[in-house]
């Protein structure tokens, strides 16, 4: 059990320094990185907190485990609309100077 | 000695993810991020989730990773000139703030209560209702299979959203440009030696999914991949997405599931319910559609909207 | 509170999957079959959610559903209160209004398939399905999941027009989702790790008064309130639902942002009913009179008509937070607490009705004018007389004038907040009509002014397009012939409230 | 037998190990991108080999076997391929970096 305190304080910190970069960084792509690093900070406490749930010969809980994988994919859905959005925006911002000057 | 190696690897990790919030420049953080999803892929095989590891070093780290190089090698170009930077009391404040979250955070990971609640013992008791020997496979198909169902659709509704960013005149066209196969591409020549074998690998790491790690969402990673391989090396070209048998097959995966959740109506008595002794069966015929649809809606999202008109 | 599958259970299912499965369907077909699917599926729908209501009202009781016959901590439970099926009724009906009128906007061409209408007619579906799961999820997850098909529904429609302005505002919005999702999913799992369920009935039974529960609400309500647009969190909401078009701006402030602030109250009223934490609540009606004043003031210095309207769905979010300082109290089921907990409910459906009215009123006025300059309305009262009058019945509910749904509504949260002596809250409210009324007659009095030269519009707007903005309207003006006490209907299913103490 | 099959194993891995922190200090220390290549490229193939043969001796079948053998071929095709493309763009963007 003592085995999953080091990840879960791993996470506890990755979701710190996601927020930090969220706040921080101008660029979008960078929030957008910053959001995925609290991602993984929060899926990372699901592991843990699977790991901890451990029981008749699961090394884990399986659902907090499942949740993870669905969790994973919506956050990559997340992350591929916000970066075609922030491509679109900035091909568009592009020539929308260059018709203006 | 175990703790010692967990301990290491919890520094390496938020070391990387340092890097990953501190570098100056997009494309290094971005590289960084991807490091950073491989030796967070090992941490989950210290948290005796397999499962989870291998989606993480699949989605998480590679196709996530794929898409933002992408991203950054196309927003170089621009960077320069939105070079502003936070102020420091801005940056001052954040800190305190992130400080204190995080260790709210951790303290609460710590007060945790000393026994765990876990529903391991229920999805073991239920498992061999439903045929599988993987619980996780069981929980993502059976027990909260309305979740996956879900979420597939939030796939294909994402490619829809990054389809509608296409102008106008472009709609129904291809996504990306077209890759040509040079005379002497080392990429041609890879990809003809690692797509069959990634295809073959792909669809084993699915089709174990029922006993073993592994899984639908996994092997169609690994065949999404292998399609953005062939691309990039000119072997074959991404079709137009106004093409019926995309938009087909796309659809597949969700369009079975669907279907025997209502056939569950009146075979179990219940939305996405399944019979006992054709649980197994079922699942399978769901998850072979499931897998084919997931590969290409994943290969689509990283291909992007449409750029090149539709040919008449 | 049920502990098995209730009949009738399967028409929740319904609810989710006949949206969901016509936006598939409107995939693979395409083009002008988008717009049929969704046409033909409009009546389905409002069938199936008035169908529920009228179980819940016969029955009494809730309607519960266990998907794939799993009971919940293992499974996912569906399920519909009094409160679910007023929400899918009123989902319904807006979504019944704003597809007829969205007809003559995104028509879908023979032959080829265009890309606005195609999108439009799909994400319609979508944001329905993904609306109902909201209404009826019974499991932190599947809301998760279910919020975030939302908020992939929601964001393609900002900028469905392609211009930088509505792409950045697009984009914003996304981040601002994104960022309030994770925080609801940490909440979840702190939720989890320490109770061994996401279920919210089996949650509210097992909840205890501890740090562990207060980080997890808080968690969960921040990253709503980044959703919900509450102030200081409103800074996405203006461009993003004034750039949409029309009846997806309508859509966007009507109904989208609605759903997380329902996760909240469900939140707040039933999984945590014995943590009563009154300074909690006192800063949510904060932030909520913060919103109010703030977004008034801002929408009364707008030049452009859209953008005005956008600003008062920042305020009206603020009157459905009232509720919280108000109706949270020691004991359960106090006669105010329920008088104040109704009052913003009502809110929430008639500032549906009349926001959705004044925006595709607005959108009607756009498309004669070709701009939406409030100080180029001029004319506008003659030209399109049925649009303004829409615009002045919604603008009638958002100040709070009888007859309307919003007059009941303000009028509920006022006396609860006088006669628990709580009369800051008052001051707020009246205050907050004062500024709506404001900028509603700014507009209605530029709209009835003469104009220097003739107003000749640019193109003819039906009247039938005009006819379905005016129903919504009435829609909102009806809502005030409620009776001002707490909706029996309501209350079904709440578990804090005994129906027969409140007579 | 499994005591000599451990050292065995040990000798290799160790063996692999200093191989990566060679290519590692000459990819930190060569001057231009060509030669940190060839240090990567050269010391990470032989090491990850040296790896997989230490951990040969320990799995217990033919399959297992097989499969790390597999590991190995792949990265070496993958490593082999990413180094090219690496030394062209190198070569494209001029002589310096």
């Amino acid at each position: 059990m003592s085995a999953a305190i080091p990840y879960g304080l791993c996470s506890a910190v990755l979701v710190g320094l996601g927020l930090f970069g969220l706040i921080t960084h101008p660029q979008p792509l960078r929030k957008i990185l910053a959001f995925n690093l609290i991602g993984s900070g929060v899926f990372l406490l699901f592991g843990v907190i699977a790991r901890r749930g451990a029981a008749v010969g699961f090394g884990g809980d399986p659902v907090p485990q499942a949740l993870v994988i669905t969790g994973l994919v919506v956050a990559f859905a997340g992350t591929a609309l916000a970066v075609a959005l922030l491509l679109r925006l900035v091909d568009e911002t592009r020539r929308g100077t260059l018709r203006d000057e | 000695m175990a703790l010692a190696f967990d301990i290491v690897l919890v520094l390496l990790i938020l070391g990387v993810a340092t890097w990953t919030i501190s570098a100056r420049d997009t494309f290094a953080a971005v590289v960084g991020f991807i490091g950073f999803g491989l030796v967070l892929a090992l941490a989950w095989v210290c948290l005796a989730a397999p499962d989870v590891a291998l989606t993480e070093a699949a989605i998480g780290s590679g196709l996530t990773g794929g898409l933002l190089v992408g991203a950054s090698a196309r927003l170089r170009r621009t960077e320069t000139t939105s070079g502003e930077t936070p102020s420091i009391s801005l940056r001052l404040s954040a800190g305190v703030v992130c400080t204190f979250i995080s260790a709210g955070l951790a303290a609460i990971v710590l007060e945790l209560p000393g026994k765990a609640p876990t529903l391991a013992p229920q999805v073991a008791a239920n498992l061999a209702m439903i045929g599988l020997d993987n619980p996780v496979t069981a929980v993502l198909m059976a027990y909260r299979a309305v979740d996956t169902l879900l979420e597939v659709v939030v796939l294909l509704l994402v490619l829809g959203g990054i389809w509608s960013l296409a102008p106008d005149h472009l709609w129904g066209g291809s996504p990306g440009s077209r890759h040509l196969a040079g005379p002497d591409g080392v990429l041609p020549f890879v990809a003809q030696l690692l797509v069959p074998v990634g295809i073959l690998v792909g669809i084993h790491i699915f089709w174990i999914g029922s006993v073993a790690p592994g899984g639908e969402f996994q092997g169609a990673t690994i065949l999404a991949a292998m399609w953005i391989l062939a691309t990039m090396a000119g072997l074959v070209d991404m079709p137009a997405v106004s093409r019926r048998w995309l938009r087909l097959l796309l659809v597949a995966g969700s369009a079975v599931f669907f279907a025997v959740g209502f056939a569950g109506f009146a075979m179990a008595g219940a939305f996405l319910a399944y019979p006992e002794a054709y649980a197994k069966l079922l699942i399978l015929i769901i998850e072979i559609p499931l897998t084919l649809s997931i590969a290409a809606t994943l290969a689509l999202l990283v291909a992007g909207p449409p750029e090149r008109a539709p040919q008449e | 509170m049920p502990d098995s599958a209730t009949a009738g259970g399967f028409l929740l299912v319904f609810a989710i999957v006949l949206p969901v499965v016509g936006a598939l369907l409107s995939l693979v077909l395409g083009g002008r079959h988008a717009e049929r699917v969704t046409l033909i599926l409009i009546p389905a729908g409002l069938a199936v959610a008035v169908a529920i209501a009228a179980s819940i009202w016969r029955t009494h009781g809730m309607l519960q559903y266990f998907v794939g016959g799993w009971d919940p901590p293992l499974g996912v439970a569906f399920r519909a209160d009094g409160l679910s099926a007023v929400m899918l009724v009123t989902a319904a009906l807006l979504i019944c209004g704003i597809g007829l009128f969205a007809r003559a906007q995104f028509p879908s061409p023979r032959g080829a398939e265009k890309r606005a209408p195609s999108v439009f007619w799909t994400l319609l579906l979508t944001n329905w399905g993904a609306l109902n799961a909201v209404f009826i999820g019974g499991d932190l997850f599947n809301l998760y999941v279910a919020l975030e098909l939302l908020t992939f529904a929601a964001v393609p429609l900002v900028s469905l027009d392609g211009r930088p302005e509505t792409l950045a505002a697009a984009l914003r919005y996304l981040l601002f989702a994104l960022f309030g999702s994770i925080l609801y999913l940490l909440g979840a799992v702190l939720l989890y790790g320490v109770y061994g369920t996401l279920d919210i009935v089996l949650l509210a039974s097992r909840i205890r008064a501890e740090p562990a529960a207060w980080a997890a609400i808080a968690l969960i309500t921040a990253g709503l309130l980044a959703k919900a647009a509450l102030y200081p969190f409103h800074l996405w909401l203006p461009p993003a639902h004034a750039g949409a078009p029309a009846p997806a701006s309508a859509l966007l402030s009507g109904l989208v942002v609605k759903a997380p602030f329902f996760l909240v109250v469900r939140l707040w009223f039933d999984v945590m009913p014995k943590i009563p934490e009154r300074a909690a609540a006192q800063v949510l009606g904060i932030l909520g009179a913060a919103a109010i004043l703030f977004g008034s003031a801002v929408a009364l210095r707008q030049a452009r008509l859209k953008l005005l309207i956008a600003y008062s769905t920042v305020a009206q979010i603020g009157y459905l937070f009232l509720m919280f300082p108000l109706a949270i109290k020691p004991e359960a089921g106090h006669p105010w607490s329920t008088f104040a907990w109704t009052g913003g409910v009502v809110q929430a459906i008639s500032h549906a009705f009349a926001k959705a009215a004044m925006f595709m009123a607005a959108g009607l006025i756009a498309e004669g004018l070709g701009h939406d300059r409030i100080a180029g309305l001029a004319g506008i009262g003659r030209a399109l007389p049925i649009s303004v009058l829409a615009f002045g019945l919604g603008g009638l509910s958002l100040m709070g004038l009888p007859p309307s749904g919003g007059f009941v509504a303000k009028a509920m949260l006022l006396t609860a907040a006088v006669a628990e002596g709580q009369w800051w809250w008052a001051l707020v409210v009246l205050m907050g009509g004062l500024l709506a009324a404001g900028y509603v007659f700014l507009v209605l009095a530029r709209s009835l002014a003469e104009p220097l030269e003739p107003l000749r519009l640019s193109t003819t707007i039906s009247p039938c397009r005009q006819t379905i903005v005016l129903v919504l309207a009435l829609g909102a003006v009806l809502l005030g012939f409620v009776p001002l006490e707490p909706l029996e209907l309501l209350q079904i299913g709440r578990p804090d409230i005994a129906i027969d103490r409140l007579k | 037998m499994s005591l000599a099959l451990n050292g065995l194993t040990i000798v290799a891995v160790c063996a692999g190990a200093f191989f990566f922190l060679a290519g590692t200090v000459g990819l930190l220390r060569f001057p231009d991108a060509l030669s940190r290549l060839h240090a990567l490229t050269k010391a990470d193939n032989l090491g990850l080999g040296l790896v997989v043969l230490g951990l040969l001796f320990q799995v217990g079948g033919v399959f297992a076997a097989l499969k790390l053998i597999g590991v190995w071929l792949l990265t070496l095709l993958a490593a082999a391929t990413v180094s090219q493309l690496l030394a062209r763009a190198a070569r494209a963007s001029g002589p310096h970096e």
